[in-house]
């Protein structure tokens, strides 16, 4: 599928940068025709996925470094891929599961907060590489809401 | 979350729950709703009511009571958060289709309040994080909001009064005439845009750095005439291309 | 966010209100726009109203100083209404205000 | 001087890009002592070199890639480097002169703001190979404020 316009960040993984990402990707997004509340979601799942690379890959080290890519698609869809080279997942069908986590004091409540926000879910990981969560939001375009 | 496990004693509740003894349905509701609190937890500092979402979420937590299958082999919770989450995902999709830039208008004018009323407590300009604090939401939304948004000017009626020109950049490089000087300039440069090359060279050449015509037809290769030919044509373009307009003396 | 031009011309003056962000992404749809109408119709009075427009850069002052040039060689008169503080500060910084006469309102250009 | 935050933007040369930098840089800015004021002056420089970038140095091409790189120092001022592969500025004194513009439509007057709302401005450039502008502006903690 053809990118029509993109950016890639690349920042810190400090915790002050959550709220950094969170927000420069809705500034992004807000260029498809969506409503607030999407953009709120996105700010959501983008969070949940930053969070996780500094807490669970990098194990909260400040000096690493997180990469965001956003790309709107041909089709009107959001595709939104974070990026962390840190610990990595060994199980991931088990880090997926909703409220699973190796972190005793936290909900896991991330995977599903994405998957239920977002229509398409990919995670890439490798133990001792690193982590890449791949995001897909499908937009109709206006003409096709307003059919509906 | 403190206690993971108070979630794991339900099976015999949710059977009778789901068989109909009100009771039962009650206390395994009453057990979980924790469950509904850590979903809630990830939308503070949003716009959206937790009181609002937290009745969808019981809609969706009842769901779960109702709709469990114990050959699902998972634990409760497990179903029952997906269930939670995405009641109130279609909740949130259903109800509003605010545009963006009308929720930034929202935004901005209570931001544009916490400013007035930070200015007069602290005596000073308050600073974005200020703002955010007492607004309880991200800066970063603050700077977006005000990028979609702007109040109509002069409010308190201020009438921009002359002084307020005074630091103008024109101004420091240079006087009124100055400013119109460089709007001739600008005009200049459009006309000499329309002439060709050599045309253009010439005049540059003659009239911007003060070389002589004999300099530039050695350049050029060709005779002092003809550069003189090519300089006189030239300022006839341009003096009918800018009108009564004097600029070449 | 896309820039949004409402034009509205009453005999000889045309206003222009413009809401949005006045960078080079809207720049040059908005000069074709205005230049159509001042060409088209006998204009010798145009109002720009910035009453709406959130960020002005040097494209927006680019587009301003064009039109001032365009309506003076046409002996017309140009005036900029409404900017919001953060606007004024870079109408007032450029000196574009030597030029474009800026007023308050509407109403305030009309009772000059 | 060491970097106390710092994020890295790659966008495509898009004129709605440039409303999404200046947002983004400024987001990120917000994370100094500064006030709005400071924010509309650092979104103002962003458009402005962005702009140029787009314009000049990519003639518009949309192809292209634009680099930010905006860094919080350890003195809490803050960097920012806007950089094109574009075309490239011959003579980069007269390009900074006031109302010096190579396009006869334009005010020539972007770096005439960049400099004046910035402490700092340094000019990078070679014809063919692209330019890099780098700004830097002081913000004093609040506590020096206080006593000033
Ligand atoms: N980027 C990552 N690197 C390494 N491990 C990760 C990463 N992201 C997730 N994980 C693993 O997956 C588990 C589940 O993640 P999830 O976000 O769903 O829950 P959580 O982060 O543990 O809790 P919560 O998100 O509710 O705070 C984590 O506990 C962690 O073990
Ligand atoms: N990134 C760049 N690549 C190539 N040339 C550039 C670049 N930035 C600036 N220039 C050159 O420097 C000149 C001056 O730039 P400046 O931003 O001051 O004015 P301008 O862009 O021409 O007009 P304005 O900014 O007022 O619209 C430009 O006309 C252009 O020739
Ligand atoms: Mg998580
Ligand atoms: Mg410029």
């Amino acid at each position: 599928m053809n990118v029509k316009n993109y950016v890639r960040l690349e920042f810190s993984s400090l915790p002050e940068n959550v709220s950094f990402a969170r927000s420069c990707v809705g500034a992004f997004a807000s260029q498809l025709d969506c409503t607030l509340e999407d953009i709120e979601e996105i700010k959501l799942v983008v969070s949940e996925a930053v969070s996780n690379s500094i807490i669970h890959g990098y194990n909260n080290d400040p000096s690493q470094t997180i990469e965001v890519v956003v790309s709107i698609l041909e089709n009107n869809s959001l595709e939104i891929i974070i990026k962390d080279y840190g610990r990595g997942i060994e199980n991931i069908d088990q880090a997926m599961e909703p409220t699973y986590s190796s972190d005793p004091s936290r909900m896991g409540l991330g995977f599903t907060f994405m998957r239920s926000f977002m229509d398409e879910m990919d995670v890439v990981s490798e133990p001792g590489k690193g982590t890449s969560v791949r995001l897909l939001r499908c937009f109709p375009s206006q003409d096709h809401r307003a059919m509906a | 979350m403190s206690s993971t496990h108070s979630y794991q004693d339900n099976d015999e509740l949710l059977l009778r729950a789901q068989q109909g003894d009100e009771e039962a349905r009650e206390q395994i509701y009453q057990a979980n709703v924790g469950l509904i609190y850590m979903v809630l937890e990830r939308f503070r500092g949003t716009s959206y009511e937790q009181e609002d979402l937290f009745q969808v979420g019981s809609i969706g937590l009842l769901k779960a009571i109702d709709k469990f299958d114990f050959s699902f082999k998972v634990r409760f919770s497990t179903y029952a958060v997906p269930m939670i989450i995405g009641e109130i995902k279609k909740f949130l999709r259903d109800d509003g289709m605010v545009k963006v830039q009308r929720g930034y208008k929202e935004l901005y004018s209570k931001i544009r309040w916490a400013q007035d009323k930070l200015r007069g407590d602290l005596g000073r300009e308050p600073n974005v994080n200020e703002i955010a604090a007492c607004l309880e939401i991200d800066k970063e939304e603050i700077v977006l909001a005000m990028e979609a948004c702007q109040s109509p000017a002069y409010i308190d009626d201020v009438i921009p009064g002359e002084e307020k020109n005074q630091g103008s950049l024109l101004d420091r490089l240079a006087s009124e005439e100055n400013t119109v000087r460089i709007l001739e300039q600008m005009a200049l440069r459009e006309a000499l845009g329309k002439l060709d090359d050599r045309e253009r060279e010439v005049i540059l050449r003659r009239f911007f750095k003060d070389e002589t015509q004999s300099v530039i037809a050695q350049d050029l290769g060709v005779s002092q005439v003809q550069i003189s030919r090519i300089e006189k044509g030239a300022l006839q373009k341009l003096k009918s291309l800018l009108g009564e307009q004097t600029i070449i003396e | 966010m896309q820039v949004k031009a409402d034009f509205k011309q009453v005999r000889n003056t045309l206003v222009v209100r413009i809401s949005g962000e006045l960078d080079m992404l809207v720049t040059d749809q908005l000069r074709q726009e205005i230049d159509y109408r001042l060409d088209s119709n006998s204009i010798n009075t145009l109002v720009l109203n910035l009453e709406k427009v959130s960020f002005i850069d040097s494209s927006g002052l680019g587009l301003i100083i064009g039109r001032y040039k365009k309506v003076s060689a046409q002996q017309g008169r140009i005036y900029i209404v409404g900017a919001s503080p953060s606007v004024e500060k870079i109408l007032l910084f450029s000196g574009i205000n030597k030029l474009v006469p800026l007023y308050r309102s509407e109403k305030d250009v009309v009772s000059n």
